[in-house]
């Protein structure tokens, strides 16, 4: 295992430190590292709590700010906060307008949101993304995961909950984001836990792993290499048979790196991918490119789309500063 | 003869030292269906459940097992800890209501296994832990007053978990795979197995 | 080697095709695709043109925009651009004011722009940056590499154009800034260049290379991996040991991947250097942690320390707007 | 007897097909102690002249020679691109003026050289293409007119190739090494001497 670290132990407490004091204009830690939270909050608006297992970086913490989140509960990598961070989260920054937890759908993140929702004082309501196209989505399973198209949502919410919606109106807003967007990943290498010190999975020079998660479950299926182009196809045509787009419909593109891909890399599937949206008859209004939601040092990248109309155009385009997201 | 403290506290001290000690087994088994975390999730949580193990013997039975979910519920997280938290919670739960051990130790599990059920939404068949609990508690029903109990459910807990590797998950992280989940066992179905296995075998005297 | 592209000859072109319209907002492909350039040019202001090899994104067409570059040429990856890119670069952009060419201190680069500088009409001025420590600064030799700090010098003389500073002014400021900022590199692993197919160098699954530079060239030594604390100790010592800092004094502290190394990482180096930095009497008064100045997919990281004074740090807060860099 | 037009084409069609084909081995010298890309940059160049080849040799000598400078400068980049340029616009250039070929060659080359040392700011014994322009330079001159020329600046080059690898960098983008440049061939060097050895080939009728 090749990272810098100094310890298995120490990884996120250490890394939360080193983001808490390079962003320490924006964002601060509570206590025992439980969450990150804004540091100027604001108590008549909604507040947003998001969190997840660790790995991810710079979801969630790094979406912390003005127009984004109110606050982030870093798990241990790839593992769930505990209600109890979740609730002094929701507590250090609620004010009367009740509070949002936005949760990707995992059962350890919903049933540890759930618990905190069921301890904390005050309002609460909960969106659960699950944009993940590569999961079969059935009724009697847990259905699809949240990955990438998560930072939509709570980019979108984040800049109405900033301009007064109230908590029911984020929760409206937060669902219909979520419906009108869809990812699906493909993975290159697998990632290394740090706890674990061996990839949690092997891929020959030669293969590709289709339709991965972000905490490097397997996916789809293993495949051979392909080139760029035929990724993005395989990609963009489940993306788009599953959302309900009709020609001329506004999207927005998210390239998301896993960790391990530099931005060359991504650049070049953003212009194979928004070309073949664009013959699908979707016009590409915004987009953003990067690692934002990564599986650790996992070589790999997400597309997601996300419809856009104009109040959410708008709503995306509202200033946001963030550690990883300013504008 | 009912449940003496010193016997629930090495109970409690076997069961954890033997899910701690399999993390690097449990790990494995999620790292084919799940995200590898499994092992490192019962450790932290049964860790901190050594460290106030002595705290948590001077407590009546019934705090006492709430304070091992709450700490399960506070430390491990995914979606183990809310599992095995609310099992423990919800046992405690049922022991406050004029529940006794040794003797309504079914009623006082079962209450457990509803508490996973309600908190994953999932049922036997799912490939998860349940599809542990779930039978092991049907032979504390089953073979209640047995001589043979606890080697019964010992062995119970054995066939089980694996039957969960010809299962398809619809539940938890492994259903993401879909029919690629099929041919590994559940490594909170294993998880379980350990946990109730231990308590088998610190009853017995076999440690 | 497992990248996302089409051919080893299409990677420039479709990486650059997607950059430009993933943010057409801001900017905008010369002909050719011989130079990436602001979509808004200000023909008053001090023209700044810089350029390198590609496989450094998001440096240099990353920070093509208000307050930094006006134009940057992209040359093959790990390769100076030509002459003729860097005239017709330095041809669209500039007014009145001149044109600054900020250069890397690579022979080619150098060249190249020396060719560029002599073809050029109009009044044009060079800035150099050599901040790499891991290279002896000899006058026998052609000196230390320019590196990370780069970044550094593009945005705080980008500002300073941007407020009015003619030619002149902005050479001084830029040299200024140069001399006051150091750099140092650790490999984990080699890059991969698209066109050789496999890795630059081959490490060892314990071994890491310290001081190496941005294109895979072989650093100071080959050790074995060490602890994150006794990375940053090595490099932090050895950035100081050379930085004329005075106790008090305010810098900036860049923490850099290098393309294949994910932010919890690098915010976890963050921590350990900016702790001993501090030890040593440095106020981190700015930060900055990311993949700004990759080397394609080498896992790895450079520390990056810039002195500030009053002046640079106001034209530093000074807002941006570029692809990689937004305040 | 003068240059021949066909001559002169043959001779650069030559020179570039040898180096277009060394890529792979220039590429891995230039991977060893620079940045790998030694091989691709001259190939880029040398195909573009390829692609001219026609043009170039309807053109006067000195012309094509610096168009054979042009088309490197724009389309190789890196050191090599304005160092191999300068090498040829100088030669046309100082062809214009008055002199003429083969006789002149080594004036010609040695306009070339200069231009490479002076767009470098590079001297022999620094571990760079000139470690075998220079060395050949000479022979061009002590040589001259000798029965035995060609094959001597193909030994030359061969045997000046072979003492960069001794050398320690100080220019050029091995020079970062410092110390651990010593004991590689100088990709730039090599280069070189496939160009010159191709020229020789070529002008001998051995292809
Ligand atoms: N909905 C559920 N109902 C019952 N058990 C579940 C459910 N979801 C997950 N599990 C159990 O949890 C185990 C995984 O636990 P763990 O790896 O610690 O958490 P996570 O899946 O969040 O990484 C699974 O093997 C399964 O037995
Ligand atoms: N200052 C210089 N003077 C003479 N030759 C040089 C100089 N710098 C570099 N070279 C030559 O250029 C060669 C490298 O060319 P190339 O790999 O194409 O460019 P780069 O070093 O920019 O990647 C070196 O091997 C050396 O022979
Ligand atoms: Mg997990
Ligand atoms: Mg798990
Ligand atoms: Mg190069
Ligand atoms: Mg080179």
């Amino acid at each position: 295992m090749k990272k810098f670290i100094n310890s298995v132990d120490g990884v996120l407490a250490e890394s939360l430190d080193g983001l808490a004091a390079a962003h320490a204009d924006l964002v601060t830690l509570g206590p025992e590292r439980k969450f990150v939270r804004r540091r100027e909050l604001n108590s008549r608006k909604v507040a947003l709590v998001s969190g997840g297992g660790s790995g991810h970086e710079p979801l969630h913490a790094g979406f912390v700010g003005y127009g984004m989140l109110d606050a982030a509960c870093p798990g241990q990598v790839f593992t769930s906060p505990t209600p109890d961070q979740i609730v002094e989260a929701a507590q250090a920054v609620s004010g009367d307008a009740g509070v949002l937890f936005i949760v990707k759908n995992y059962a350890g993140d919903r049933m540890n949101f759930e618990m905190a929702a069921e301890i904390s004082e005050g309002r609460t309501a909960t969106i659960v993304t699950d944009d993940d196209v590569a999961v079969e989505n059935s009724t009697h399973s847990i259905g699809r995961r949240g990955v990438a198209g998560t930072l939509i949502v709570e980019k979108i919410v984040g800049a109405a909950a900033e301009k007064g919606a109230d908590l029911q109106a984020c929760v409206a807003l937060g669902e219909r984001v979520n419906a009108r967007t869809r990812s699906m990943g493909v993975a290159l290498t697998s990632c290394t836990v740090p706890a674990a010190g061996t990839p949690t999975f092997v891929l020959a020079e030669d293969e590709m792993e289709v339709g991965v998660g972000i905490h490097g479950e397997p996916g789809r299926r293993r495949v051979k290499l392909e080139r760029a182009d035929a990724i993005a196809f395989e990609m963009t045509t489940a993306i788009a048979g599953d959302l309900d787009a009709r020609d001329g419909n506004e999207a927005l593109l998210l390239v998301n790196g896993f960790g391990g891909t530099p931005a060359i890399e991504l650049y070049l599937m953003y212009n194979a991918a928004r070309r073949m949206l664009e013959k699908r008859g979707l016009r590409i209004a915004r987009s953003l490119v990067g690692s934002y939601v990564t599986s650790l040092d996992m070589a790999g990248c997400s597309l997601t789309v996300s419809l856009l109309d104009t109040e959410t155009r708008a709503l995306w385009d509202h200033p946001v500063r963030t550690a990883a997201l300013k504008w | 003869m009912s449940l003496q403290p010193e016997t629930f506290k090495s109970v409690v001290k076997l069961a954890a030292e033997r899910v701690i000690a399999s993390a690097p087994e449990l790990t494995s088994l999620d790292q084919a269906i799940g995200d590898g975390d499994h092992g490192f999730n019962m450790k932290r949580g049964f860790e901190a459940v050594l460290g106030k193990l002595d705290a948590i013997s001077e407590q009546p039975f019934d705090e006492a097992l709430k304070t091992i979910g709450k700490t399960l519920v506070m430390t491990v997280g995914g979606a183990s800890g809310p599992l095995y938290g609310s099992f423990f919670l919800a046992a405690g739960e049922a022991l406050s209501h004029d529940k006794h051990l040794p003797e309504d130790i079914a009623d006082v599990f079962g209450s457990g296994v509803n508490a996973v059920s309600a908190r994953g939404r999932s049922h036997v068949g799912e490939k998860t832990m349940l599809d542990v609990l779930v039978p092991v508690l049907e032979t504390l029903k089953n073979a209640a007053g047995h001589p043979d109990l606890i080697a019964r459910v010992s062995t119970t807990a054995a066939e089980a978990v694996e039957r969960t590797a010809p299962m398809r998950a619809t539940k938890g992280r492994a259903s993401f795979l879909g029919p690629r989940s099929v041919g590994h066992i559940d490594p909170g179905a294993r998880s379980s197995c350990i946990l109730v296995q231990a308590v088998c075998a610190s009853l017995e005297g076999k440690q």
